[in-house]
């Protein structure tokens, strides 16, 4: 091997990202974002510190309403890693690891609604599937994840998902938002095929496209669709969606809204 | 069959682009040989979403997409042009119609004529989708609704018996486990996935594939973890992604060799697929030639080691554009010739004597760019390649020691100021080697942590992998 | 302003890619040095029809051109990133409107972010597209129906007052001339069209772009033969094209180095524009920086040295490529990485002392691959410019002289075996060689005999270049 | 430099147009394909042979009509012509050297015929233009040659021609087809314009577009437009048109009609 120890590596690559490395900690987001009452305060600090919450929520859940112990507890805890993943601080396993403690928790808050004959008023309800024929669904469950964090309700329908099925889906549970997630550009001829499904069913329901092969012109070019280049896309699009923005209007105003927008 | 236990090569210093122990020949006119001498250009060019939707679409698609690619190389004056085909997923569910006639016989027959007319070395692989989904079953007989794993095996067929002269495959045994464990930076869940349910579902895939290609004197080349330690070097990314770290990608990557080698353990000879980034890890242990992808893959997925990865390549491919029209023609020219210049190089670089500096101008380059890199230089490829012949029997071990080996290069330079890291990228792979040397020693005491830790996973079914 | 008459360099030896006698620094953040030690990339992407529409919407497709070219280059970890933009048509007819705001100043904004922001070293450049048309008058006060002349030096203007670093044109004085020698293989018209009249009209438009860039403190890069040279080059094609024969475009190719110096002779720094193959030989001459292209311009053009092309360059280019989605995102961060890459190689190879090691290899590549490659390696281009400043005080004679000298390199080679020739190649050089043998030695008789024998085409006016 | 002297060049590139050079010469084609009567062997031979045909022309005119004067003297020269091109043995400039000589004996003849009140009946009308902004004809002056050479009339409106200009010509000069050439991908805009001009005036014809930056599905996605890649791509276009092809069908066969397609 040629002797490489001379080499001045400037000249070659910079290390952009460690020259830009972030300054603020959990321990500080934590102080400046929690909430400063009990029980949201411990409950917000087992999700940002990445341990269960089960114990905690099954607590609170003798004192307060489910509804207060989703909103006040853990969506408090998930917007600071939101932050913190927003920041670089936390990464993708952060955020899952979180999210599954989470999840544990709404669980047990949902079948205390459930027992009280109350439903859950989740910010939103997301249906999502990956695409008939398509196995790959690492990206489905990571936008799942970043979903479920920021407090919307998702119906995961897996992967492989007909056509026909999800069209009876949407017209069950009429979500506010449908995703869909193709990794092979031969599957995502899906989407097409549901979207003119919906029409013909006299649905209109944004759907997001998203995965591997996917693209914004493919994805805007059948009725309905929203192109997400990222998992971390989802979120502010289904914001778009509750602020009362059309999917025609998000098309719009596409690169204000969605963050990978260029 | 026997697993690894010896190194091919006595040294790194040995290895370099254009040269396996074992060479490898196929294909029209001149045919080619995989590491037996020369570098030799991979182009792979997927159709157009709606080609697929009738048989006589596809026919034309492929017709178009391989005399393009051919058409360039022969202008250009390439002395070789294989063609890579990752089937379309509506070919895997149907190959008689979709695969058979319009892909794989029309391409071998045009090779053929190219090779006639003009003395270029052409040939035709074959990549099968793998079409099985964990919750219907992966092994015969398990999947009674879509018959994946009979389809999968059935298009091998239909590809040897017509025309292709090489198979190949991304296999996705043990992506359930992988994937979980890529979200949750969880090693543990990786290497049960990919280091262990991975190879055994490998032994199952290529004992059959290797079958079916000696029946039919064809080539069958090799597998890549694509499903998994490529989900996980895509997800990391570079500099500006902030999702996975690169030394928790890193580790994956060096697991992931320890299944990638099955299907050479299996009797399939290589060349290996190109997005096998494993490629020089594995040959360093069994000598069979690799076809690797670099910065001529950048339509299809950006990399940090653009250049790296063709230092010891056999053949060198730019992974899948789509076939649409460029300024200069058509997308598969463009590939073909970025592709074809770049084994030109390597090739004259041979020629001149100086394919070691050229080999080590490659290395250099993205060395330290990523330790997703840096662990696949060659010679850290071959002491990765050692520690897992000294575990050779074990999937498990290997894998483990593959992991714990690419830790510890890491960690060293590292240390010596050579690698850097970011603080993201230390505390992930201190938790990694955590993680690692939590692990117990013995196989089966491994397999039953895991199926207690991980049974419940709803896509994990062990009737898959025979347990 | 002086010509040429000695060369920079001693020896075609001391030649290599990155280094220039002359260097230039420009851009943003630690700025781009051409040709002070290392190598740059520049990657050049073309918005799509129908982004010229609207103002609002080229400046929304600029500002998603620039963001992800600069994004790639950032999340790889290239040092530098050049922005080049070749402005599309509607931009010169209205620069104000469709350039100023849209795409320079903007441009030059978010690269001042991102080197801000991340310390890469950025710029953009400019290339005004020449809108000229002989018949119209390629002059100022002679064209009263477009006042093309006019506007392409207001292009200049806009440019160099709102934001870019570098200024740069594809010139096409001389066209109607060159046009008409290729298609009829008539090397007397083209030597006329492009070595003299070219050179007239590079003197006329350069020493006013110079003295804009100089009075806005920014580069007036260089230019290119594109219309003339590049055409022939195109034409001609590669094996299978049978259009024109390469001896043919080799010789055209030999003559423009004559025309493209002009614009350093006029006071133009360099870097030159990539596009312009002859870069070699007028760098040779004049020891400025010259951006090249070869394999990485696959996607725009082919050509039959895209190895060689890096031999001596000191930036490193894509040439074209239209913006679109490709598996991997858009096309500019598909472009900006496999140049940048390159780019990395070569400055890895400037790190291990192996340079010109490395620039022998993309020599070697496609030394004898075509009678234009040939001539174009550094060694060959050298003798070419050495041939030019003998006649360093005559347009005429310095490039007939190039032309002559590249036609007796072509003619030895072959003698000797090395470069092989078909037999059209062989036929045309002779043809070529007796023209160029039959020429008067003065300059005012030649042009006296050319104003005589093409004074009639339809399209040719010697007011336009001050006869 | 690195001694280059021992590299093996069949190991980095073959010539394979050198390999598979062509065996037939001119006078060999010449004597297969050329007319056996005079003066047409003569002037046909004259084309063949890159030399002026005016003194041949004129003195035939004495004798015949200027109708067979073309089609029986120049036409067949040309087609050995072309014969040879297609061959490779003859390249452009053989092309266009002939054509341009061929054109002088077409303008002597149709001369004559203006004198005696006839027209030429040519094998087709072809309006040819560049598309308006656009300064770059060397693609349209390749392509002109080739059809005039093939027996077709050719009007050349030149460069940078305003759509409405292109309109105009349509209307007055009734083409079987009109052709369109632009190198940069911003004038080629032009060319959808056109065609809806057209359409808005009722008039449909093919509309061959070509040139370095247009590409297929741009061309196809306006109506009449008809890709060619190349210029030997324009007399097999116009072929088909004279057999009654529309260009709906053309497109449809386009595999099969156009030599250039893969
Ligand atoms: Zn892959
Ligand atoms: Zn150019
Ligand atoms: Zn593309």
């Amino acid at each position: 091997m040629l002797d490489i120890s001379g080499i001045s590596y400037d000249n070659i690559f910079n290390r952009y990202d460690i020259v830009a490395e972030k300054e603020v900690t959990p321990e500080e987001l934590f102080e400046e974002m929690a909430p400063k009452e009990e029980p949201w305060r411990t409950i917000t600090q087992k999700l940002v510190f990445l341990e269960e919450v089960t114990d905690e929520v099954e607590e609170a859940l003798n004192e307060y309403d489910p509804e207060d112990v989703i909103n006040k507890g853990l969506i408090p805890g998930m917007d600071i890693n939101g932050e913190l993943y927003a920041r670089g601080i936390y990464y993708l396993p952060q955020l899952i690891i979180a999210g599954d403690a989470m999840g544990k928790g709404i669980e047990l808050c949902e079948e205390a609604m459930r027992e009280a004959g109350q439903e859950r008023k989740a910010k939103g309800k997301v249906l999502m599937h990956v695409a008939e024929g398509d196995p790959h669904d690492i990206g489905k469950d990571i936008a799942a994840a970043m979903l479920k964090a920021q407090g919307y309700e998702v119906i995961d329908m897996g992967r492989d998902v007909p056509v026909e099925d999800v069209v009876d889906a949407v017209k069950k549970e009429n979500p506010d938002v449908l995703t869909g997630t193709a990794l092979m550009t031969t599957t995502q001829t899906a989407f097409p095929r549901v979207a003119k499904r919906l029409q013909e069913e006299g649905l209109d329901v944004a759907f997001i496209g998203a995965g591997g092969a996917v693209n914004q012109s493919f994805v805007h070019s059948f009725p309905m669709g929203i192109f997400a280049d990222e998992a971390a896309d989802g979120p502010s699009i289904c914001e778009a969606v509750k602020e009362g923005k059309t999917w025609e209007e998000i098309r719009e105003e596409y690169d204000e809204i969605v963050p990978s927008a260029a | 069959m026997a697993k690894y236990t010896e190194m091919a090569y006595d040294d790194a210093e040995e290895m370099v682009f254009g040269e396996a122990k074992e060479p490898v020949t196929y294909g029209h006119g001149p045919q080619i040989t995989a590491g037996g001498g020369q570098v030799f250009g991979v182009t792979k060019i997927a159709p157009r979403p709606g080609a697929e939707a009738r048989p006589e679409k596809l026919k034309t698609e492929f017709r178009k997409i391989t005399k393009t690619i051919l058409q360039r190389a022969v202008t250009l004056g390439f002395p070789t042009q294989e063609i890579e085909n990752e089937w379309v997923h509506q070919m895997g569910e149907n190959p008689v119609e979709y695969a058979q006639e319009p892909a794989i016989a029309q391409q071998a027959a045009i090779a053929e004529e190219f090779a006639d007319e003009y003395g270029i070395a052409t040939a035709t692989t074959h990549t099968i989708p793998d079409l099985r989904v964990s919750e219907k079953g992966l092994r015969h007989g398990q999947d009674r609704e879509s018959y994946y794993p009979e389809k999968v095996i059935g298009s091998f067929e239909i590809a040897a018996e017509n025309g292709a002269d090489v198979l190949k495959i991304e296999s996705s045994g043990g992506m359930e486990l992988a994937d979980y464990g890529i979200q949750r930076g969880d090693i543990k869940a990786f290497l049960f996935g990919i280091g262990y349910l991975g190879s055994i579902d490998m032994e199952w895939l290529w004992s059959q594939i290797v079958d079916i290609a000696q029946k039919n004197n064809v080539i069958p080349g090799g597998d890549t973890n694509c499903p998994a330690a490529n989900t996980a070097m895509f997800i990391a990314g570079g500099y500006l992604d902030q999702d996975i770290a690169r030394t928790f990608s890193a580790i994956t990557r060096a697991i992931c060799a320890g299944r990638t080698i099955v299907a050479w353990e299996q009797g399939a000879t290589g060349p290996d697929k190109d997005c096998g980034y494993e490629g020089p890890i594995v040959k360093a242990i069994a000598g069979k030639p690799t076809v690797m992808e670099g910065k001529d893959c950048s339509v299809a997925h950006a990399d940090l080691m653009g250049n790296l990865a063709a230092q010891v390549c056999d053949g060198w491919s730019n992974e899948s554009a789509e076939f649409h029209e460029e300024f200069s023609g058509w997308s598969s020219g463009t590939w073909a010739e970025a592709v074809g210049y770049e084994v030109s190089l390597m090739n004259t670089a041979k020629e001149l004597g100086e394919d070691k500096t050229l080999r080590d101008i490659y290395m250099a380059s993205d060395r330290y760019r990523s330790p997703e890199s840096y662990i696949i230089a060659y010679d850290n490829a071959y002491k990765i390649g050692e520690a897992m012949v000294e575990e050779g029997d074990s999937y498990y071990r290997r894998s483990k020691a593959a992991a714990i080996k690419a830790a510890e290069l890491i960690e060293d330079a590292q240390e010596q100021g050579k690698l850097q890291l970011s603080a993201h990228e230390k505390d992930t792979l201190e938790k990694v080697v955590t993680d690692l040397r939590a692990l117990p020693e013995d196989e089966d005491k491994f397999v039953e942590e895991c199926l207690n830790e991980y049974g419940d996973l709803p896509k994990f079914n062990p009737k898959n992998y025979g347990l």
